[in-house]
């Protein structure tokens, strides 16, 4: 059974260590927060000058004044604070985030990410902070539904779209599995159960090595 | 004596010339000085390339600007959002230059500027679309692209509290690029919700000081 | 659950190692870590690079530090002030090596450092024998040099109030360098004057979030 | 009548402008805060993150947190605030103070600056902020006596001493002229009462041109 979006969601949240900070990306990554273990306290950080990210607010409880990268109302949570979009960046590219985790569109087995811009000519192109944090967390992880709707896989050889940063990512959780990107290339770590590795590398364009201790992905219903 | 309050929006935003770079604070709603940019167009500056994060969202502030075909050239990272009609239709017609640049990298260039710097080596779009052209230097074993300063003619930013030094206060994620803006314009002028007497604001806590501010004027929050 | 306070001193410089760069925050006697420093004497380490703006006072802090012969080379803006006798005399006999650096360019090199960058190029000492032996560079008719980043193993500073979660408020000029020292280093240990409750420090006035803090160690002043 | 100290100082607080921010350096250049025309207000900022430096405090109202950058205690005026370091230095190297007065050993008739050491071997050198602020701040003049002790000209065609910036100084005030640097060279400005132009080049190395509307150089009794 593939996981869900929310499943995908709730299975990062469990690699998150207690007393990380934390850069959630636009769209499945936000849900991350919804699912952190119990006990374990984790500090977002919002590109826009927040760390510390809480909650939604209520439906009248919402400050124009505080919203997150996504440009949603948010709220703080005790402990956190308020910087400017320079010294919010200053933690982003300096390495001083425990982890990133990214939404993308494609990511290699050297680890280079793609999840900027598709290219469509109806839009403009769009970067936000996506290059900033692609270079500055410690780690970067990629949360991404395994194919396109079409089928096309997003675990390639090579990305066809354009770069966001070159070898960077280090784990990638999809419904189907979750890979680490080694020098190797990449290490399949977890499978969902209903598919088995010649599976999965069918719809995978880069070579999949099993880890020896290779385990079925799992996730409660959330 | 000094006091840089002024009247009203008009007196704020006289002696902007046709080709000025004007830094527009905010990012998504929160902090944006939408009534300054609105008084620009009666203004009548000509021209201009904006620095800001996004493209304007619906027809106030910014894309009031645009629509008005004030705006020759905008710096931003992410132009495109819910709402930036007025950006879309004037780029889909070739009527505004775009320059796409990292969040994090639109601050940092701008901190370079106000700090006097002749630029900085950064390795954030290295091997990316947005490094090409850009001087690529290998510094103890990383590779960086220098970036050069980004500096305004004039800083239009949003701000809580004010005093007639131009100490300002922000509120939240209101912060956002406001004070780093307020630092790289020859020229920065702030709406404020309140202005108070001199000495209101806790030094402790004034996060723009005075010295960056040429003007402020007060307006209520609508 | 996030809890960066230590019990004792002891506790708080635990661990830092032989030839460790440490940078020292303060300025004349405003905001010097001297309990740190002095702690660090049972600690043990040795050959150690310190990063400060003066070269300590006294026979306290900084001072009783290179009394005890634990300092190799210090860097720092201005090494002589009514007082410096332990540094003079370890000077004189050439027992300590001596870096000078501008004062703005030790806080412009450690923020460089703090936010990922490669280097930047500075107008200060252009013509100067501090500028010998650095590459020079002409940008838009002016000329730099280039400086690099200046990071820390380690960071001692002195704050005024802390939470659990490292969130720190400092005391008028005892500011100083220690806002920037504490994101400039691996390991930033500060001690403060009182810790108060998590949500104590308002959101808007916190100076150094608690993601550059690693330590802290309440210490009442004497 | 060769000018005071004070007198010195007095003078050359008669050209700072209302609503001027100036920096004032170690020693003399301090003591000009004392005379500065009544009405205007003028914001004097120390290196070490004060903006709106005040008077000494009384005998026991000293705060050992709130110090100048020559280590004084001093105290805020209302309107003030505090920065760290970092910001500090941007604001001096980013050209944010209209003026800074300093000290010097010698000033060259191109502008060059010496003031940081005498390179006296008896002494570690110290350089404090005195670069960045040669090179930063809008204006530089400098308050120095004409003469050493010995009678030896400080006004050179070239400084023997270690430079601290070239071609930066714009005027000096000194206990017997004016003089503004001008692309010609010393341009005098002010003569003191009991000395003509010929006297007073004989103790200046480098040629004096009178400017046409030469003025007497006097300060009331202070």
């Amino acid at each position: 059974m593939p996981l869900t979006r929310r499943q995908i969601a709730w299975r990062a949240a469990q690699d998150l260590k207690d007393g990380a900070y934390v850069n959630l990306g636009i769209g499945l990554p936000t849900l991350v927060s919804d699912y952190i273990p119990e006990g374990r306290e984790i500090v977002f950080q919002s590109e826009n000058g927040v760390l510390g990210v809480g909650p939604a607010p209520g439906a009248n409880a919402a400050d124009p004044d505080l919203i997150n990268a996504g440009k949603q109302p948010i709220t703080l949570v005790t402990g956190g604070s308020y910087v400017h979009h320079t010294d919010s960046f200053l933690m982003i590219r300096g390495g001083h985030l425990d982890c990133a985790l990214l939404g993308a569109f494609e990511v290699s087995d050297k680890g280079d990410l793609a999840n900027w811009t598709t290219d469509d000519p109806r839009f403009p192109p769009g970067v936000g902070g996506a290059m900033d944090l692609a270079v500055g967390a410690k780690e970067i992880r990629v949360l991404v539904e395994h194919t396109t709707k079409g089928g096309a896989p997003r675990l390639v050889r090579r990305c066809q779209y354009p770069l966001t940063a070159e070898r960077v990512v280090k784990r990638i959780y999809t419904d189907l599995a979750v890979i680490d990107v080694t020098t190797q290339g990449f290490l399949l770590r977890e499978i969902a159960e209903g598919i088995d590795v010649s599976g999965l590398q069918a719809k995978t364009e880069a070579p999949l090595r099993a880890a020896p201790d290779l385990k079925p992905l799992r996730a409660p219903v959330v | 004596m000094i006091d840089k309050r002024v009247g009203n929006l008009a007196e704020a935003v006289a002696g902007v010339r046709d080709g000025a770079v004007v830094l527009c604070g905010g990012f998504g709603e929160a902090g944006l000085p939408n009534a300054l940019c609105e008084a620009l167009i009666e203004e009548g500056a000509r021209d201009l390339t904006v620095v800001a994060n996004n493209a304007g969202t619906g027809r106030r502030g910014l894309a009031a600007l645009m629509a008005a075909r004030r705006v020759r050239k905008i710096i931003c990272s992410f132009p495109r959002s819910s709402g930036s009609v007025v950006f879309e239709e004037l780029y889909a017609k070739g009527e505004i230059e775009l320059e796409l640049v990292p969040q994090g990298i639109i601050s940092e260039r701008m901190r370079c500027a106000a700090a006097g710097l002749g630029g900085f080596y950064s390795p954030v779009s290295v091997g990316t679309r947005l490094a090409e052209g850009k001087e690529h230097r290998e510094i103890d074993g990383r590779v960086y692209v220098l970036e050069k300063p980004l500096k305004g003619d004039v800083a239009l930013i949003a701000a809580d509290r004010g005093d007639r030094w131009g100490n300002l206060t922000y509120r939240k994620s209101a912060r956002n690029f406001n004070p780093t803006m307020a630092m790289a314009a020859d020229l920065a002028i702030a709406q404020v919700r309140e202005i108070v007497e001199l000495g209101d604001l806790d030094p402790e806590v004034i996060v723009t000081p005075g010295i960056f501010v040429d003007r402020l004027v007060a307006l209520p929050r609508v």
